[in-house]
């Protein structure tokens, strides 16, 4: 169970923080979350008690913090039950997934598909674009389903022969839907498939056992699960990045080059880690898994749920408010307030101490699937109480005022 | 408009946002145009302005944006037609002095005093200001 | 002038710090440098203050994180007189030269020339070597004088009419020479030779003035400069980043995209920045050359030259020690101890409390040059003070006794 | 060597650094091949192994490194040299054990005895069992 009283004095951010001079709610989640104090003292120690470089030092001082770096790789391993030494550093997902498509394109050929769905990130859709024009790979897109999901079913009618990866949200970002991925996995395994989930935004909320779900790539960024910013996770089975070229080249993960041009790599994580890394980042992510370990997963992905509930209850008793993602299994309410375009409602609820995200949250295509030029996005996270919801459905309930924000 | 006035500057917001002031853009030659793309929001529109003898004979825009980026170009379009470019500096000068919160003249900037508050809502100023660096842009060939 | 007791008063890893039982003395800048306080205190104030994502939000605490992002980028342009609009936050030096080298890869055709050295980085060598691979491009290698330094005149000797591009390091990380980054672009610039400036071991140390140098792009990692490890920055001259292709692509630096794999890119330096950013790293660098800044880059190159004119003139008395770089210009000294393994030298030095590096220093070919398998490297920074060297001299004196470290 | 003898480990570290035993590759049939590159340090070293009916019948190596991965593997190479992989996996064990300042059997590890306190340079530990994972994955080709 959730003591949320507990946990929010955890959270620096939520001790009196004011925004247009009301009580902050932190509704933006989905973009990045507040961090505890445990996690900046995680970073602090690299700068008062331990400054060095990692993987290069001949010194005790180095020595520790290359000790300590691995350990966090160890820890990030463990808390997705993968490898330590499938556990690559990128600077975000966004980097981690560049990283995946550009190392398989190294192995498809031209016309070899790759399946998308409309409902995806920017940054998993991009780098496979990407690889179309450069490579003739063609790219197929999963119908969505009449509330916005990706099926199995609708993978199935877009696999072909030449169906060779398979990339895919294991939560998406605007309507929060839960891929089944496992099922998924087996399904494309049974044809030699690749899977890879872009885990963003699950591995905040839910339990992630990589093992189980058997995908062949997961990657996710820190900073939305109460980490740092500027780290990410790149997750591949062994045998996967054992083969794949790495996109970044430099100090630290090659063996020897010549003049001539060869080249050879150090042995798989530390292929995919050029140059110096984000070291006191890989301490604040490591402790903030600790965090939400101790917390617990389960505990998390209850409340936010029971929370997200309770929202969609309140809301939909009101006439001015449409919702677009009412039964997803996730923290996520995407909604608009009726004739209120999606930026104004967004400057009324900051005019009210609320954060909430508007736009067309990086994944503008889909505008032509919800029929609408904008939403906005409420997403919660354990931290966030009842009292809160209520709050955000009061200023919901006042909408039509919304140019009460500059007057 | 002498003193700045709650009530008249919401109506005037609300009113070029549901109406829309020369909200189409126009197929024909003499018309320079622009496209203005938020970095970090929604707004996007064109802009076309057409400039004879040193003087704006039209102004038109297209596109989607909040009520404060339509409205404020809307209002925009009416002030600055018929004027000569050297007007239209003064009156975009003083328009973005306005929006950021420094001494500027009132009389100049008419129903445009109704963004005098934007700055409230800091991310946006730049819906405030999206129609009027296009036009900027345009008549100013600056970049 | 450096009041180096008050300056080693603002660093917490300089107050007391032990290894091996004895006082610190950290010599491996060259490495990463240690952090002022402040610089942690502008990173924590993201953790305290204003914690949001930059870029997307529409209230308040957004718009303050993406106004702060954006003022460190102004600072970290005007700290080398560039433009704002030319700064590229990166995740580390490397990740900048990657960035160079596929964006400029794009330009190149077959058989075009890029002139490298033997003394480069293997971060300024390898994303060069790959486009060897890729793309056919032919590297041609600087002959270096007999001090291992690169010169125009050798350099003129390599350009022919297919050359393209000049990469080279403005200090070399293993013996620290100066190369003369002017007159280098001047005589580019006139066969329209585009150069690419490795700062990494430069701008930590000296004034960088990217209009007086001319070059075309320069790279740069924070955590050499006091800064926090990853970020980094990439610098280009408006109309080579505007012409040049981003290496990574997703959220935040596409304009739009659709099904059909069209998609444009932001303006720059936005469309090379894909993904959450480091921010607090971006707050923590921005501190860092405020710091910087106020003790004076003149008066920091100054003393530096002066610790290492000091420090020579002492291993110079010595009869074991071989100095590789006596008359680099810059903070740098390699060396060895006669019939000592490198390696076993440095554990050495570890023993007494003294953090140097031994290795190959990722300038593998180097040896090929220095007629030796390995080297030590004292790197110096401003913090560093007369009485360090001292002690460092006369552990250099025993360094037969190097198996006192096991026993 | 019953208990641990500073002066003595000296010695036998300098003698085998000085002096590497079984210093050199052979270019015949039999033998397994394993090359050892440190990713953090300088060691760059090829171990050969020939086993034949489970005894290791001759263990070599060359390469460069520091002095102490090349005295550990000089050590090595004798203290393995015609033992059976039991015994070899054994004296492994236990070598491992000392390094990571765990009890073991000191008895078994004669010369070997001298890396006792490689712990006190953590960095140097990986040099201490460079060539001792080396033989380790031959003989029982793990990864
Ligand atoms: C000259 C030079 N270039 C590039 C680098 C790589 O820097 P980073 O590891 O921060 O990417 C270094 C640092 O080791 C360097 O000294
Ligand atoms: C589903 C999904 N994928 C990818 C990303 C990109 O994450 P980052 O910006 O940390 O690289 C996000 C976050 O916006 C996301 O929600």
């Amino acid at each position: 169970m959730i003591n949320v009283n507990k946990i929010r004095d955890d959270f620096p951010m939520l001790k009196g923080k004011k925004m247009q001079g009301k009580d902050l709610i932190y509704f933006d989640n989905g973009a990045t979350t507040l961090k505890p104090l445990c996690v900046l003292n995680a970073i602090s120690s690299y700068y008062l008690e331990y400054t060095a470089n990692a993987h290069r030092g001949d010194y005790d001082l180095a020595h520790k913090v290359d000790t300590q770096y691995e350990a966090c790789r160890e820890n990030v391993a463990k808390f997705i039950n993968a490898n330590k030494d499938e556990i690559v550093f990128t600077s975000n997902d966004t980097l981690a997934l560049n990283m995946v498509a550009y190392g398989l394109g190294a192995l498809l050929n031209e016309g070899d598909e790759v399946i998308l769905n409309e409902a995806e990130h920017a940054s998993n859709l991009l780098p496979w674009m990407r690889l179309k024009k450069e490579k003739g790979i063609v790219l197929k897109y999963v119908p969505l389903d009449e509330k916005g999901r990706v099926t199995l079913e609708n993978i199935k009618d877009v696999i072909t022969p030449k169906t060779k990866v398979i990339s895919i949200a294991h939560i998406t970002n605007v309507l929060g839907h839960v891929a089944d991925i496992k099922s998924i996995c087996e399904y494309a395994h049974l044809q030699d498939i690749v899977v890879v989930v872009d885990g963003a935004q699950s591995i905040p909320h839910t339990k992630i056992d990589v093992k189980e779900l058997d995908c062949d790539f997961f990657t996710f960024s820190g900073h939305k699960m109460c980490g740092p910013t500027g780290i990410g996770v790149l997750y591949g089975k062994y045998e996967w990045l054992d083969k794949i070229p790495p996109l970044i080249l430099g100090g630290g993960m090659n063996i020897n080059y010549n003049l001539n041009g060869d080249y050879s790599f150090k042995r798989v994580p530390l292929k995919f880690e050029a140059g110096t890394p984000l070291i006191e980042g890989a301490l604040g992510l490591s402790q903030a898994i600790d965090y939400l370990f101790n917390i617990g997963m389960d505990n998390i992905h209850q409340y936010e749920l029971e929370l997200k509930k309770y929202a969609i209850k309140k809301l939909k008793e009101l006439d001015n408010v449409i919702i677009y993602n009412e039964d997803s299994e996730s923290g996520i309410i995407t909604f608009n307030i009726k004739n209120v375009f999606a930026q104004d409602a967004a400057s009324f609820f900051n005019y009210h101490g609320i954060a909430v995200r508007s736009g067309e949250h990086c994944a503008k295509v889909l505008g032509d699937y919800l029929k609408t030029y904008a939403t906005l996005r409420a997403s919660l996270y354990f931290y966030n109480t009842k009292e809160e919801i209520d709050k955000f459905v009061e200023v919901c309930k006042k909408g039509d005022d919304f140019l009460d924000a500059y007057f | 408009m002498p003193t700045f006035n709650p009530m008249l500057a919401r109506q005037i917001i609300m009113d070029h946002y549901e109406y829309p002031r020369n909200k189409k853009l126009i197929d024909e030659d003499g018309y320079q145009k622009i496209h203005m793309h938020s970095d970090s929001c929604i707004d996007d529109f064109e802009i076309q302005v057409k400039v004879e003898n040193n003087v704006i004979k039209d102004v038109r825009f297209d596109g989607v944006g909040c009520t404060i980026s339509t409205a404020s170009t809307s209002v925009m379009t009416e002030l600055l037609m018929n004027k000569t470019i050297k007007e239209a500096n003064e009156i975009i000068e003083n328009y973005f002095k306005m929006i950021h919160e420094e001494p500027y003249d009132e009389d100049l900037l008419e129903e445009a005093n109704a963004f005098k508050n934007t700055s409230k809502q800091a991310s946006r100023i730049r819906c405030a200001t999206i129609g009027w660096n296009g036009v900027n842009e345009i008549i100013n060939k600056v970049k």
